[in-house]
């Protein structure tokens, strides 16, 4: 934080103990349309699924999986964002963090639990779903643990779990700020939230140490978490999908479109929470060399995967590719390099970095991209394996649509939620960026 | 004991500034309390040893050692052939080990920090809300005779305020 | 001023007894009807004793049960068959006049299948018998019951316990029992 | 604490793929294309055994016919030398099936006789055995499929009835399979004995293109027949070593 | 429980309790509601009052008895579990069969199990052809027939009566022949467009045998086959294709297997390439109707200017037989070559061959190459079956288009005419020819015995359900047989589903509600007891031959084995003395407003249509193009082209007879001078499956015949192509038809797959 005009403890967190306590007429509208599309457009079609059959989606024979996986992957990488972000840059001791980490974990979170939410939208008998808990049973019976699926919901239980904790625990001493702010019930509840806690060295040291080692823990399992997912896809034999390549591949697109992500957020909390003073040019300037970084790895892999399935000569891999390159979905790839490989490029300008608005736009435009990415990844592959004459196609149905524009709303009525019960800037890290008052610093 | 003494603090060199004093005048349990995680308070008050670490590394081999052996006894405990992929391959098993080993390791420090901090903090524990905002306080507990002592230390390094606390 | 956990719990007593209340109705409920109406035993259209008959008349489970060595189901034993003694024993019992009912009517009674296995499962009661697997290793004492019940849990645990312990051939591949 | 003992002691056991070669039985095909004329008896046959479902017009359009054994086409040349080749496809039973590995709840794993099994009731539905097999023989139940009566008065009451969200796929007849294994023991007969199975496919089938046995006995047909000079297995490149060896058709060009 | 008292509530203590007590006994009731439906429904046990004699549950029966579903009569074995039917396969001890089935066959359960069979007679309550019918009792329905039949004997006009049927062989046809000569009538005919009516006929003039002859495949090195599709549903399908598979790769291990030999060579000769086309070596795409004239440039070069025939076969030199048929001449002499050098050469026709106005002289010429070969009677040609152990030669039972339309006409000019229509429906058979509707429409009584409302019976007074053939009785004598004497029974294999009747025990009814006479001459109680009473006489004339104690036991046997044969042959002809000439086909439609030859072919599922209303089949991809659910018209890539047309677009094809519209399918194998359609979807009426479906390629075509029998050329049909602008996407299976070089199909020949192998 610069200098110039720096808040004083007080006045952090009157920036933001309002945001939590304050309904605008905007807020309420937002919330009511989120909330209705996602009952109209998530849980509605998936009842209505669940009663008919997956039928219900576009599915097909060879096109096995269609959107609801290619959407559980973009939600997966979406939630690289936070976490992983949060930890590194705590490991690193970037204060810039500071400002913006709290609401990039919820991202994290909030994007896991839509992930996790399509993984029960995809599968074909969900009341069954805890036979994929390791747990003992009147069958004796237990998951197949050689499963790719089954480090699936290791990772995503593991992450999720971590990620939570990672969370609430640096939130812990703001709840108990926002105790001391608040009276009535509210100050029940986030008495208990805190646990009682009191801001003693006792406690505060603890917190560091655990917060970092929660640090430490997390950033292997983020990077584990999207490999386990593209495994998904790599262990499977089908040309297009069948690259070692693809591990690092998710990987950093999720990085890239979490990154992204955070930028998105990070625009509309400083427009509507008015963050101005503590979310800069800086934070924007850093997340944009981030991502036009991101970009180029992104480019140079999606290259490699080309080239490999080119330079293979293999009637199978050269299929998928002549589809993927020129067939039906055409225009969604090619819009996808514009968007993920040619656009960033503008970002080796600063001036661009640092303008807001043009940053919001671009990094949406990364997400659409991404996202296209992860739809081709499952709509482009799967209909063109082995044997010709199962070569079929895939369309997505009315209910994969709704179900997908559904999740969006599933995702901002989380984070709708989330503003109102996290502080969505962390008070505690941002006073710490502050000057230490003292009495020395007083007289001088 | 009997007297809880808290003291307020508007600059965080007085209060450690008066924890050193209280520190150096024999009192054992002395608490700070600050808006912020402080700096430099080991040098006053002596190094803090934590069990934390130790919950870690134990969460985390058990974890492990624990994930891994679920993976290879629920595949023997039912021998169901796959792939003619071996029963326990350990490649696979590894990932599953890796995980379980993050996950235990991560609730095992949670459950440390629970532990070590003290907290949730079951009994009323002195306490006030500026704390939390922008002021920094230090409390102690001590004998009702030594209270009044304590009281002009606190005041001498420059306390805002004292307030002896019930709990 | 102090502060702590304890304080705040308080605030939230009612509403934990609320819930807690409506809780344990809510078990209770279920378990009521566990106990009144039982699914390991139901009430049979004729209150047909096996006491009587398996127990103190000591008659051969394959008796009645004729396909039990030769088929996957035991079989129920046609009115005919109940008939058969029936027409001169015990005539004038209430339970026995509901059979003759059935008899002169032509019709089928309608028992309540106790020992239901889902559609699923391939359990061939020829390979058991065979195997001189005794009828009350998962039937119970059936000759002790009065009304017959279920006590075996029929679970795929329990199978393939069995199983394991006699050393079955093939006995834990999924398609032995299966379909 | 035994499992424990056991996996140390037993360490190297668990490791070493390749553990079907062990087995009771290893059932297999051999399809004779030079015999196979096309005529799909074999489909029907399959889909009355095997209560498969008459999924409509529309969800047929959608590609989500269940046929559990399909006849393959392929053209090749130009009119007036044009050529149509039939290939009989259903589930290889792969040795090494990459479906198998795919299950997170064991639905699909490979048994004692040598088959690639599919456990309906443990199906959760993710279908991604499906998207791990290479010859598209696995078959979703999209939507839970009903006969208009007295139509299911036809259904076997050896096979289940799939609901809705499971995967299916050819079972080589396993409710035959275990019949005649239980005729076997009334026998007092420890193993079948060659012809005492013929699935539904090959049973039905007119010109005899489908031999079914066991590839463990050397003097079976199957066995005897696998290595013909003519036998290949589809898809050789992908090392899934299926159970079912097809022979050429012979191309004679000069009559 | 309830607190004393809630300090931050006004409730009152009494308002509270209630509260608490409605709160609790709510949630009670929720819990014991949960309980309740969540455990599984009950499941009932419900035994038989008085059990079947050997039945046991959950151990199947198998029944021997004879498919009905082509006239091939393979016999099947019926699959039975707690008395239901599971399962048809073919029946391995059936020579016809030897227990393989063919896809319609397997498909018999569902003709039995059809939900749209008819379960009661029915009586026309509107308009004929408008299916306005209504429910009457078996009583009311045979009774009504019974004394209309009554009145017009005792009238003597009992000539007035017409029968026309299917294919029926056996007693029962006896029996029918039987009434029927009781009534004083000998108008009998059995109809379908399906019925070999040219071969018997080019056979009678050809070996003086008016019979099928079994074409002894198997045994042949060298096939050549104008236009049978003896693969697809021609004359016998399951048997040829057995032999078929013998006849490439020789019997398979642990059979009796003869010396190996070398791999049979298979030509196909016709302009669109059919399923036993997609499996030869060779496939000839010769102009349709010219088959005759190839045959005779074949035998050209065969009999090198000698014999008998030479001066008739002199102008049939290749280069002009190459002009008249479309085929290369080096083709042909490379055909004669191998047909000459071959040890067992066997031509056999059929299918379009058959089908044009020339059908006749075609197959006597496709008849002369067999005389060449000298194969007629030997092991591996063409052999002659005996004479039937019982029942009439289909030559004498089958009456030709010309001979339906007369007979029907004949009732129609009658006062009171009566026709029973039994197990055909000429109406979806027939050719755009309103002259048969217009004579049903006149005939008073039209009754009907079906299983099903189809077309024809759209147009019945009475329609009387009949059992399907798993339910009923009967017996057949399959007709091509093997060689060698065959007859077998068939018998119900489930108790009937509804109130329905065998065809034989309608008129036994019939009869025994007729006058005393009528009564006095069929006796029997039902078809059972004439059937048995049959075959007891059939015994007592073998009684030394045979090997059982008595009739019963010998009854017990034939029912068991569900067939019963005598290695009876037929003595060797060699004899051919028929006139050699090749007859043009005359095309309805010239070729400057109707291009293009019109080939509607004999569908897989469906054969004359009759399968059509059977789900299993309707599934069933097409064998050529995986096609389910409809019609399609197939397209050489030139023709559509020409007409700028891709696949799925909708035509509109028009004849001098009609037009109808179907959609484009464009394939390698046909000629780009033909187009041909699959026969079978298109009904109006013919239960839920099948109603609505396709377009029915013979509705368009001319009233064309062949000039010696008066057969339906259903081949001899020009057409016109309009695009209409519309199109459909194709139901079908296959995505990709060509293979991109991937090893599906096995290594290239010469290569084994180790070679091969670039994994």
């Amino acid at each position: 934080m610069s200098e110039r005009g720096q808040p004083s403890y007080q006045e952090v967190n009157d920036a933001v103990l309002p945001t939590m306590t304050t309904f605008t007429w905007r807020y309420w509208t937002a919330l009511s349309i989120s909330v209705t599309v996602m009952i109209f457009g998530f849980f509605a079609p998936w009842w209505y699924q669940l009663f008919v059959g997956v039928g219900a989606a576009g599915m097909s024979r060879a096109a096995y999986w269609g959107t609801y996986l290619g959407n559980f992957i973009f939600w997966i990488g979406l939630s690289h964002s936070g976490t992983l972000l949060s930890a590194v840059l705590h490991i690193t001791q970037s204060d810039w963090r500071k400002s913006i980490y709290r609401s990039a974990e919820a991202m994290t979170l909030f994007s896991l639990i839509t992930a996790a939410f399509y993984v029960m939208v995809h599968l074909g008998r969900l009341w069954f779903v805890h036979w994929t808990v390791p747990i003992p049973n009147v069958m004796g019976l237990w998951p197949n643990f050689r499963s790719p699926l089954m480090f699936d919901v290791m990772a995503i239980t593991t992450y999720l779990t971590a990620s939570s904790i990672f969370i609430y625990m640096g939130s812990v001493p703001d709840f108990a700020t926002v105790r001391d702010n608040a009276t009535g019930l509210r100050r029940k509840i986030y008495a208990i939230m805190c646990f009682g806690w009191r801001g003693t060295d006792r406690e505060w040291h603890r917190l560091g140490w655990a917060y970092t080692f929660f640090a430490v823990l997390v950033i292997p399992l983020a990077v584990s978490v999207h490999s386990i997912v593209s495994w998904d896809f790599a262990l499977s034999i089908v040309p297009g999908l069948h690259h070692t390549i693809f591990a690092p591949y998710f990987v950093c697109g999720a990085i890239f479109s979490g990154t992204a992500g955070i930028v998105t957020v990070m625009y509309f909390l400083r427009k509507y929470f008015h963050f101005e003073r503590y979310i800069t040019e800086k934070h924007f300037n850093n997340l944009g060399k981030l991502l036009l970084l991101l970009s180029l790895i992104w480019s140079y892999i999606n290259m490699l995967e080309l080239f490999t399935g080119w330079f293979s000569g293999s009637s199978f891999e050269i299929e998928a590719l002549r589809f993927k390159l020129f067939g039906f979905y055409a225009p969604l790839f090619w819009e996808m390099i514009a968007f993920c490989a040619f656009l960033p490029l503008v970002l080796f300008s600063e001036k661009i970095r640092t303008n807001f608005r043009l940053m919001l736009w671009i990094s949406i435009a990364i997400n659409i991209g991404m996202f296209t990415e992860r739809f081709l990844i499952v709509a482009t592959t799967q209909p063109r394996k082995f044997l010709p004459d199962a070569f079929s196609f895939y369309m997505p149905s009315l209910v994969e649509i709704a179900i997908t524009i559904g999740s969006f709303a599933v995702f901002t009525t989380l984070f709708l939620v989330f503003v109102k019960v996290f502080p969505s800037m962390s008070m505690y890290e941002v006073k710490e960026t502050l000057n230490l008052p003292t009495r020395k610093g007083a007289r001088t | 004991m009997s007297a809880n003494i808290i003291g307020v603090y508007q600059y965080a060199d007085d209060l450690l500034d008066a924890a050193g004093r209280l520190k150096a005048s024999g009192f054992d349990e002395i608490e700070l309390m600050s808006p912020i995680p402080l700096h430099g308070v080991e040098k006053v008050l002596g190094p803090k040893k934590s069990v934390l670490r130790r919950f870690a590394l134990f969460g985390a081999i058990v974890g492990g050692v624990g994930g891994f052996l679920m993976a290879a006894l629920s595949a023997i405990v039912f021998i169901l052939p796959t792939s003619g992929r071996p029963i326990v391959p350990w490649p696979p098993f590894l990932i599953i080990t890796f995980e379980t080993t993050i996950l235990l390791g991560t609730l095992a420090t949670l459950i440390g920090f629970f532990f070590s901090a003290n907290l949730p903090a079951w009994k009323d524990r002195p306490y006030l809300p500026a704390f939390s905002d922008n002021r920094f306080g230090v409390h102690v507990g001590c004998d009702e005779d030594a209270a009044e002592k304590v009281e002009k230390i606190m005041l001498d390094a420059g306390a805002e305020k004292v307030e002896r606390v019930k709990t | 001023m102090s502060v702590s956990v304890r304080e705040a719990l308080g605030a939230f007593k009612p509403a934990a007894i609320a819930v807690g209340i409506a809780l344990a109705a809510y078990i209770a409920g279920w378990v009521a009807y566990e106990v009144f109406f039982p699914g390991t035993a139901p009430v049979q259209p004729i209150e047909f004793s096996h006491v009587i008959h398996a127990g103190d008349y000591q008659i051969d489970c394959q008796y009645c049960h004729i396909y039990a060595a030769r088929s996957t189901t035991a079989g129920v034993p046609a009115v005919e068959k109940c008939m058969g003694c029936h027409k001169v024993i015990a005539t004038d019992k209430p339970e026995i006049q509901k059979l003759t009912d059935y008899w002169n009517s032509r019709q089928a009674i309608p028992w309540i299948k106790v020992h239901d296995l889902a559609d699923f499962v391939y359990f061939p009661h020829k390979r058991h018998v065979q195997a001189e697997v005794a009828c009350q290793t998962c039937h119970g004492e059936v000759q002790t019951m009065a009304r017959i019940e279920r006590v075996a849990p029929l679970s795929m645990k329990w199978c393939v316990g069995c199983h394991e312990e006699r050393e079955v051939e093939n006995g834990r591949d999924c398609w032995t029992c299966h379909k | 604490m035994s499992l424990i003992k056991d996996l140390f002691t037993n360490w190297s056991v668990w490791r070493r793929p390749g553990y079907f070669e062990s087995f009771d039985y290893s059932w297999g095909m051999v399809i004779d294309l030079d015999r196979c004329t096309g005529c799909e008896a074999c489909v029907v046959a399959c889909t009355a055994e095997n209560n498969l479902p008459i999924v409509g017009e529309k969800r047929f359009s959608e590609n989500r016919e269940i046929k559990w054994i399909r006849i393959e086409r392929y053209w090749s040349g130009e009119y007036p030398n044009a050529k149509l080749s039939f290939i009989p496809m259903l589930c290889q039973h792969c040795d090494q099936a990459p479906c198998e590995i795919a299950c997170p709840v064991s639905a699909t794993y490979h048994n004692q006789d040598g088959l690639n099994t599919q456990i309906y009731n443990r199906c959760i539905g993710t279908r991604t055995c499906a998207v791990y097999c290479p010859y598209e023989v696995r078959f979703f139940n999209w939507f839970s499929y009903t006969w208009d009566a007295p139509l299911e008065q036809q259904l076997n009451p050896d096979v289940t009835v799939r609901e809705k969200g499971v995967m299916e796929k050819c079972t080589f007849c396993i409710q035959r399979i275990r019949e005649a294994k239980d005729h076997a023991k009334d026998d007092g007969r420890r193993r079948l004995r060659e012809g005492d199975i013929q699935p539904a496919c090959a049973q039905a089938c007119p010109t005899k293109a489908i031999v079914f046995g066991d590839r463990n006995d050397p003097d079976s047909q199957v066995a005897q027949m696998a290595s013909d000079a003519r036998g290949y297995t589809v898809l050789k490149e992908l090392n899934t070593s299926p159970s079912i060896v097809y022979l050429r058709r012979v191309d004679q060009e000069h009559v | 429980m309830a607190r004393k008292k809630n300090p931050g509530s006004k409730l009152s203590r009494r308002e509270f309790l209630a509260l608490v007590g409605t709160g609790t006994s709510v949630m009670a009731g929720a819990g014991f509601l949960t309980a309740k439906f969540s455990r599984r429904p009950v499941e009932q046990l419900i035994p038989y009052v008085v059990p079947p004699e050997d039945y046991i549950p959950g151990v199947a029966a198998y029944y021997n008895t004879v498919c009905n579903l082509c006239p091939a009569g393979c016999g099947i074995t019926v699959r039975i579990r707690e008395g239901r039917a599971k399962k048809i396969e073919g029946n391995p001890a059936h020579p016809v069969s030897q227990g393989g089935t063919c896809a319609l066959g397997q498909s018999g359960l569902q003709v039995l199990y059809n939900p749209d069979r008819l379960q009661t007679p029915v009586t026309r309550r509107g308009e004929r052809g408008t299916g306005d019918f209504h429910t009457v009792g078996w009583n009311s329905a045979l009774t009504t027939v019974a004394s209309h039949l009554d009145k017009l004997r005792l009238a003597n006009r009992g000539a007035g009566v017409g029968l026309l049927t299917g294919d029926i062989r056996g007693h029962l046809d006896d029996l029918l022949i039987q009434f029927l000569g009781l009534m004083g009538s000998g108008r009998y005919l059995q109809y379908a467009f399906t019925n070999p009516t040219n071969l018997y006929s080019a056979n009678a003039a050809s070996f003086d045998t008016a019979q099928l002859p079994y074409y002894d495949i198997a045994n042949s090195d060298f096939l050549l086959s104008f236009g049978a599709d003896f693969l697809g549903m021609w004359v016998s399908p399951v048997s040829y294709s057995r032999a078929y598979g013998d006849f490439r790769q020789g019997r398979r291990e642990g059979e009796d297997k003869g010396p190996r030999r070398q791999r049979g060579q298979l030509v196909q000769i016709e302009p669109r390439m059919s399923l036993t086309g997609a499996n030869a070596d060779i496939w000839v795409p010769a102009v349709p109707g010219t088959e005759g004239a190839l045959a005779l440039g074949i035998a050209h070069i065969i009999a090198g200017g000698a014999g008998r025939f030479a001066a008739a076969l002199a102008e049939f030199d290749p280069p002009r037989v190459a002009e008249i048929s479309g085929v290369e001449a080096s083709t042909i002499e490379r055909l004669a070559r191998s047909f000459g050098d071959a040890k067992a050469p066997l031509a056999i026709g059929g299918g379009g061959a058959a089908a044009g106005t020339n059908g006749v002289p075609n197959l006597v010429a496709i008849n002369l190459l067999n005389h060449l070969a000298g194969n007629i009677g030997r092991e591996g040609g063409v052999v002659f079956n005996p004479k039937p152990a019982f029942g009439r030669t289909g030559m004498q039972r089958h009456g030709s288009y010309l001979d339906l339309l007369a007979f029907v006409e004949e009732i129609a000019d009658v006062d009171d005419g009566v026709l029973i229509i039994a197990g055909t429906n000429p109406l979806y058979d027939f050719p755009g020819d309103e002259r048969l509707v217009r004579a049903l429409q006149r005939i008073p009584l039209v009754v009907g015995l079906s299983s099903f409302m189809d077309e024809t019976m759209q147009y019945a007074d009475i329609v009387l359900p009949v059992n399907s053939y798993l339910e009923g009785w009967g017996d057949d004598a399959p007709e091509p047989g093997v060689g060698m004497r065959v007859a077998s029974i068939s018998q119900p294999v489930v108790a009937p589903l509804y109130d329905t009747m065998d065809v034989g025990d309608v008129f036994i009814r019939l009869a025994q509600r007729m006058d005393r006479d009528m009564q006095r001459a069929m006796p029997w109680p039902d078809f059972h007891a004439y059937l048995r009473n049959a075959w007891r006489r059939m015994y007592d004339k073998r009684r030394d031959k045979l090997d059982y104690v008595d009739f019963d036991a010998f009854w017990t046997a034939v029912l068991e084995a569900g067939v019963w044969g005598e290695t009876r042959r037929a003595s060797q002809r060699n004899e051919f003395h028929a006139q050699v000439d090749y007859e043009p086909p005359v095309h309805a439609g010239n070729d400057v407003d109707y291009p293009w030859y019109f080939q509607p072919f004999v569908s897989q599922g469906f054969f004359d249509g009759r399968g059509a209303n059977l789900p299993w089949q309707q599934e069933l991809p097409d064998p050529m193009t995986s096609i389910v659910y409809g019609s399609w018209i197939e397209l050489n890539p030139r023709t559509a082209n020409e007409l700028g047309v891709d696949e799925g677009d909708i035509l509109e094809v028009s004849s001098p007879a009609g037009s109808l519209r179907a959609p484009v399918w464009i394939t390698q194998g046909i000629r780009p001078d033909t187009v041909a359609m699959p026969i079978g979807q298109g009904h109006t009426s013919f239960g839920r499956y099948a109603t609505g479906r396709g377009a029915n390629p013979l509705s368009i075509l001319s009233a064309q015949v062949d000039s010696r029998t008066g057969a339906f050329a259903w081949g001899a049909t020009r057409v016109n192509l309009t695009p209409t602008g519309e199109r459909i996407r194709f139901v079908k299976t296959g995505g990709w038809s060509r293979t991109l070089d991937r090893q599906i199909l096995g290594p290239r020949s010469g290569e084994t797959q180790e070679g091969g192998d670039h994994g």
